[in-house]
């Protein structure tokens, strides 16, 4: 007997009129997983995030966190069960410090951040841990500049962080190294690689050296289908991969 | 009931060409322009005064108000508005009402603060029987004046390069000056072009509305309900929403007097939660 | 004590000459900018052409007009300012007042104070109750309502529709001409109150044509919205099809008589002034007015009403001998108060210092040089009905 | 290169302020009136800065709970209770109440649909008061209030102290209210929320719950600013719920500059102090000299008065 994967897709479809942008996707993330999410631009990969975050509602299909179906929930629900994510593009608070953006990831997860009537300095636990994230994500010396100043590669931390901040157990990653240059996108892929083992991590990423670096297993979605799902070994030998999307240039 | 829908589409026309330069200004170009008003108010004194006192006919009037509204409207982007484009929108609201305010005491200052004389030319004054009813010349009048103006704009603006430049040097400044487009002409003309509407919006008012130095706050409110309910930016979508509010105005108005003040906000109300976005959708917008 | 006396020695030997050190001070409160600006531009042109007639001081004592802008019907904004200038300035009089809730915030502080408060436009019938210092010479709403009612009842009036401006000067003008012309056997068949707000008025006119009544009472404060309801009063051919159009002078105000075009003649509408009233005193009125106007626009009531307003104050002034420190012996001196005035003969009732005046009832006529409304049946001295 | 100011220089500063407002009643005994609708004025502008400077919440229409909160007050004394402080909360109350109800038109909004909104529901409630005239007293205003005295010991007088006093302690409290709300949890997620939404969403924030409750704490306090109002002048007109002075506070707010607390304040001082200066100099084109200031202030520089200031001088972050 196994226990229930952190998060099992059946039958995902999403249709946006005539056009089918995820069709049919099946896919399980079992605990401690670490599944890549790779496919061509425009095959899917960041609407099927968001169909699992729930900021897209299927048209079929069920999402299941443990033995919970959380198909109609919305996001904060599913937050709430320990999903979350980060965004390709940086969507974070600019007039904020580092400091403050995850201490309000901390506040909204234990629901503090309802409080009116204390001072946000009251709450010393709060503090402590969002300097102590920071400190694990080597941000903590950027902690008091307002975000809008950070360096672009600080900011891709803290998108990581902000996601960490809530404790999850299954993290979304959309692309976590997208635009840094390829020396410094290793440090943020350590950052993944350290997580704890309960943490079931799904990431998008195009960079086909950290892929197979650090996924154990790889999931191809091309036209909103999943194409092929196995090791990084299985994928690299895959044909159908190797014709419809990774070439020969890539391995 | 032959009499209230020709009516409302009549009060709508009128609505819609007060009100459709702001949709280029405010829509096209996402500048906050709540001073409007006073480009329509400089087109209606410039009619006025042509009329008035230098005895012109109404064509002219109506002309001067055009040509008021644009050369007022090309001074102030020159001046000012060209720098504040990119600021933020309750910056040009702040920026905006100020310059209403500006134009209240101008106008004051110049016409006094009683309403201008104005007649209706004799070919325009009075009734024609149609179907068993009487119609009001002028009425019919503003509704032609709406359907050409719709039709030269649409074809204008949504058909044309001169649209599709405006729409791209909004969306993205830098690479539109790529292109070769020169963006600071571009907006000048469009902003001359929206404000040259609001004149001539404000000469055709003096028929049916009264002209005093209050004009732009008084319908202030009128102008950004036909544009935010119909779409800002589109042409088509005030002039629809200006011919919903103007014939549910009217009907409410001959048939249940008693609503009184609450019916064209009621309605406002519900078209906005009905179609937040507007009754026509911006191209290029959510 | 010692002090007492050296102060009543001094006042006894400078008499005059130590009141004039000190000028007559007027706080003037009225809209001068806004909506309704013109109407503070009338009360002050009234005043200059007093002052322009009569010489700028009174009893020795130079007459200093401190002008505060009220901007519209804003209580706050005319409470604050009448309470600045009974405490900073000092003023010996406020004057002006153009609207009604303006009025109703100030009169405590004139009650407080003991300083008069003389209105000279806001014409809400209970004002003067609501302070023994505030004193009315310009007219009240029921006033009018009262004169066209009584008219219509004596003509070939038998039905009526009403039409006015949803707000409290129109429902009182409303239910005032109801009351006296059913009382007079006449019918309403209908009434319609309006929205300030609306600025189309085509499909009102459109229903009133339609219910065929005899005539149709119109109440609209001056200004544009009378002038656009006129518009489409006429654009609707209710003419035409023999509805006599009645109203106050409101409808017909001399300010904007001028702008108003054809639109208004025919008009029938009961008023305690016209322009064109015919004696000398306003004849000669109307000239220093026009002077100081410089030509346009003429004299309105509210014109008259500050005129006559500076009128009193200057009587009062003198009858004290320059002090007019005592309110309340100032008030002693204007209740029941009658002289002439460019409007006729008028009188601050001995009752409750509200007006007393004639009431004409006037046509509105094309003479050649202009629009004017010309006065044809008098109502000698009506007494405001409207307080109940 | 900006001056940096340390924390605890800002908060003396603060402090510095509150003291110099409070002296004005001695600098200035003859205008007490003026100050004390200055800072009703302040105070609505800082209950409108939680709504559009932290929430985001774009709104011409916040007069509606001034003047809710200045008949209810009025109403409240003239129904025989006329005891100040009760008014207060029940206009607090009362208009916390209706925001929150109205709030689920508003928080999911686009912003130009909140300001049609805002303006559609401020028009409609004018007409409410209008045509409820019996209760109201429609266009004449309510008249006739006569408050108790403040505490059971301070008359409201001729020259306008208590009213300076009451309502500057009034003020004060809440202001202080406000900055604990702004400096707590909840005031740190409504800079996310206006922030980045998206990301508020993502980290699992009831979004729309805490906008209503922003919301309602906006009007709420509005409503007391009214409340005040009707309190020291003894008399409410429609005016206290029309656009114009929804439009005027928006203006007050901007001038100051949005989310940044003092904002507010600030803005009323100036906006209110510059209109006086202007309405003294000429009753009747104040307002063009009014409209050139307005117009100047951003040219010079965005943000409003205390934007540009900042530029000046920083302070040092939490």
């Amino acid at each position: 007997m196994t226990a229930a994967p952190a998060l099992s897709v059946a039958g995902l479809t999403v249709a946006f009129g005539g056009i089918v942008a995820v069709n049919d996707v099946t896919l399980d993330l079992p605990v401690g997983a670490r599944h890549a999410l790779i496919g061509p631009n425009g095959a899917g990969k960041t609407t099927f995030v968001n169909l699992l975050t729930g900021t897209l509602k299927p048209t079929a299909g069920t999402i299941r966190i443990g033995d919970e179906d959380v198909t109609r929930l919305d996001t904060r629900s599913r937050v709430k069960r320990g999903l979350t994510r980060t965004f390709q593009i940086n969507t974070l608070f600019a007039g904020l410090t580092p400091l403050e953006a995850v201490s309000l990831a901390i506040a909204e997860r234990d629901d503090l951040a309802g409080i009116w009537w204390r001072r946000l300095g009251g709450f010393p636990a709060v503090r402590d841990e969002a300097e102590a994230l920071l400190s694990s994500l080597r941000l903590i010396e950027h902690a008091r500049v307002p975000t809008g100043e950070l360096a672009y590669g600080k900011q891709r931390l803290l998108e990581i962080a902000l996601a960490l901040a809530a404790k999850p157990r299954i993290l979304l990653l959309d692309e976590p190294a997208a635009g840094i240059p390829a020396g410094e996108s290793r440090e943020v892929f350590e950052v993944v690689d350290a997580l704890p083992d309960d943490i079931s991590v799904l990431f998008i990423e195009h960079d086909m050296q950290l892929v197979f670096r650090f996924a154990r297993r790889i999931v191809v979605l091309t036209s909103g289908s999943v194409l092929a799902e196995g090791t990084p070994d299985e994928i690299r030998r895959n044909d159908d991969v190797r014709a419809a999307y990774l070439g020969s240039t890539h391995v | 009931m032959g009499i209230v829908v020709f009516d409302g589409l009549a009060f709508g026309a009128l609505l819609f060409l007060i009100s459709v330069g702001l949709s280029v200004t405010m829509g096209l170009m996402n500048f906050v322009n709540l001073a409007h008003g006073a480009f329509a108010m400089a087109g209606g004194y410039a009619a006025s005064v042509v009329m008035n006192a230098y005895g012109f006919g109404f064509p002219a009037a109506l002309l001067a108000g055009f040509v008021a509204g644009a050369v007022s409207g090309a001074a102030v982007e020159v001046l000012f508005v060209r720098r504040l484009y990119r600021s933020h929108p309750l910056e040009q609201v702040l920026f905006t009402i100020g310059l209403v305010f500006a134009s209240i005491a101008t106008a004051t200052y110049f016409f006094g603060p009683t309403m201008q004389p104005f007649s209706i030319p004799p070919y325009l004054e009075g009734n024609f029987a149609f179907l068993g009813a009487e119609l009001s010349r002028y009425r019919l009048f503003l509704i032609v004046v709406g359907v050409i103006v719709v039709a030269a704009l649409v074809l204008g603006l949504d058909r044309t390069r001169f649209g599709a430049m405006i729409r791209a040097a909004v969306d993205n400044q830098r690479v539109a000056r790529g292109c070769g487009i020169n963006v600071d002409r571009l907006f000048l003309a469009t902003f001359t072009l929206g404000c040259g509407l609001a004149g001539f919006g404000g000469a055709l008012s003096l028929g049916m509305l009264t002209l005093n130095p209050i004009f732009p706050l008084k319908y202030m409110v009128y102008f950004l309900m036909v544009v935010c309910v119909g779409g800002a930016g589109t042409i088509t979508g005030p002039f629809l929403a200006a011919l919903i509010v103007g014939i549910g105005d009217v009907a409410g108005k001959y048939y249940v007097p008693q609503t009184g003040g609450f019916l064209i906000y009621l309605l406002m109300l519900a078209l906005l939660l009905a179609r937040p976005n507007g009754l026509v959708v911006k191209k290029g917008a959510r | 004590m010692a002090r007492l006396a050296a102060t009543l020695l001094a006042s006894a030997l400078f008499i005059g000459q130590a009141a004039a050190a000190e000028p007559l001070k007027l706080g003037f409160v009225a809209p001068m900018s806004g909506a309704q600006a013109e109407y503070g531009l009338q009360m002050m042109n009234g005043m200059k052409t007093y002052m322009a007639q009569n010489g700028d001081s009174v009893a020795g004592r130079e007459v200093e007009i401190i002008v505060k802008d009220s901007g519209g019907p804003n209580p706050d904004v005319a409470k604050r300012l009448t309470q600045e200038l009974i405490v900073r300035d000092k003023v010996d009089f406020l004057v002006g007042y153009g609207f009604s809730p303006n009025a109703f915030a100030a009169a405590p502080l004139a009650t407080d104070s003991e300083t008069p408060l003389i209105i000279f436009n806001a014409a809400t019938s209970s004002i003067p109750t609501k302070s023994p210092f505030i004193a009315r010479v310009s007219m009240t709403l029921a006033q009018h309502a009262y004169g066209i009612a009584k008219w219509a009842n004596g003509e070939d009036i038998k039905t009526v529709y009403t039409l006015y401006a949803d707000y409290a000067p129109g429902r009182d003008a409303n239910a005032q001409f109801t009351k006296i012309f059913t009382e007079g056997g006449g019918e309403i068949v209908g009434e319609i109150g309006v929205p300030l707000s609306s600025p189309d008025f085509g499909p009102y006119m459109q229903r009133i044509k339609d219910a065929k009544p005899d005539a149709i009472f119109m109440w609209f404060p001056s200004g544009e919205l009378a002038n656009t309801m006129l518009k489409a009063y006429r654009a609707r051919g209710l003419d035409d099809d023999g509805i006599v159009a009645l109203g106050t002078s409101d409808l017909v105000d001399d300010n904007s008589l001028d702008s108003m075009g054809e639109d208004a003649v025919g008009l029938i509408t009961a008023a305690h002034y016209s322009a064109a009233h015919d004696s000398e005193l306003n004849k000669a009125f109307v000239k220093a007015y026009d002077e100081v106007s410089g030509g346009s626009p003429r004299p309105n009531f509210m014109g008259v009403a500050a005129y006559d307003g500076l009128a009193a104050i200057y009587h009062v002034t003198e009858e004290l001998g320059g002090d007019v420190s005592d309110g309340k012996k100032v008030m002693e001196l204007l209740t029941g108060l009658t002289f002439e005035s460019p409007r006729g003969p008028i009188e601050i009732s001995a009752e409750d210092r509200d007006i007393v005046q004639n009431i004409y009832i006037r046509e509105t006529k094309d003479t050649g040089e202009g629009l004017y409304n010309i006065e044809f049946e008098t109502m000698p001295m009506v007494v405001d009905p409207g307080k109940d | 290169m900006p001056l940096t100011l340390p924390r605890r220089g800002l908060f003396a500063l603060e402090i510095l302020f509150w003291i110099a407002l409070a002296a004005s009643f001695f600098v200035f005994p003859d205008r007490l009136y003026l100050l004390t609708q200055i800072l009703i004025a302040a105070l609505f502008a800082v209950s409108l800065d939680i709504a559009l400077g932290y929430a985001g919440i774009l709104t011409l229409g916040h007069a509606v709970f001034f003047g809710m909160g200045a008949y209810a007050a009025g109403l409240l004394a003239k129904a025989g209770w006329a005891e100040p402080l009760t008014g207060l909360a029940l206009a607090f109350v009362l208009c916390g109440l209706v925001a929150y109800a109205l709030s689920v038109m508003i928080v999911r909004a686009g912003e130009l649909t909140q300001l049609m909104v805002t303006i559609a529901v401020g028009a409609i409630v004018v007409e409410i008061a209008n045509q409820a005239t019996p209760i109201t007293g429609g266009s004449d205003g309510l008249q006739g209030i006569s408050m108790w005295p403040v505490l059971g010991a301070f008359d409201f007088d001729l020259w306008g102290k208590t009213a300076f006093v009451y309502t500057f302690v009034v003020v004060l409290a809440l202001f202080i209210v406000v900055r604990r709300m702004l400096q707590s949890p909840y005031g740190l997620a409504l800079k996310g929320i206006h922030g980045n939404r998206k990301r508020m969403y993502a980290l699992g924030s009831p979004v729309e719950g805490r906008l209503r409750f922003a919301y309602a704490a906006s009007a709420a306090i509005a409503g007391v600013a009214g409340a005040l109002l009707a309190q020291t002048t003894e008399f409410v007109g429609l005016d206290t719920l029309s656009i114009d002075r929804s439009a005027a506070v928006l203006i007050i707010l901007v001038l100051g500059g949005t989310g940044r607390l003092y904002g507010g304040i600030v803005g009323a001082i100036v906006y209110m102090v510059v209109h006086d200066f202007f309405a003294d100099l000429s009753p009747e084109f104040w307002m063009f000299w009014l409209g050139l200031f307005l117009m100047a202030i951003v040219m010079i520089g965005s943000g409003g008065i205390l934007g540009g200031l900042s530029r000046l001088v920083r302070s040092e972050r939490s």
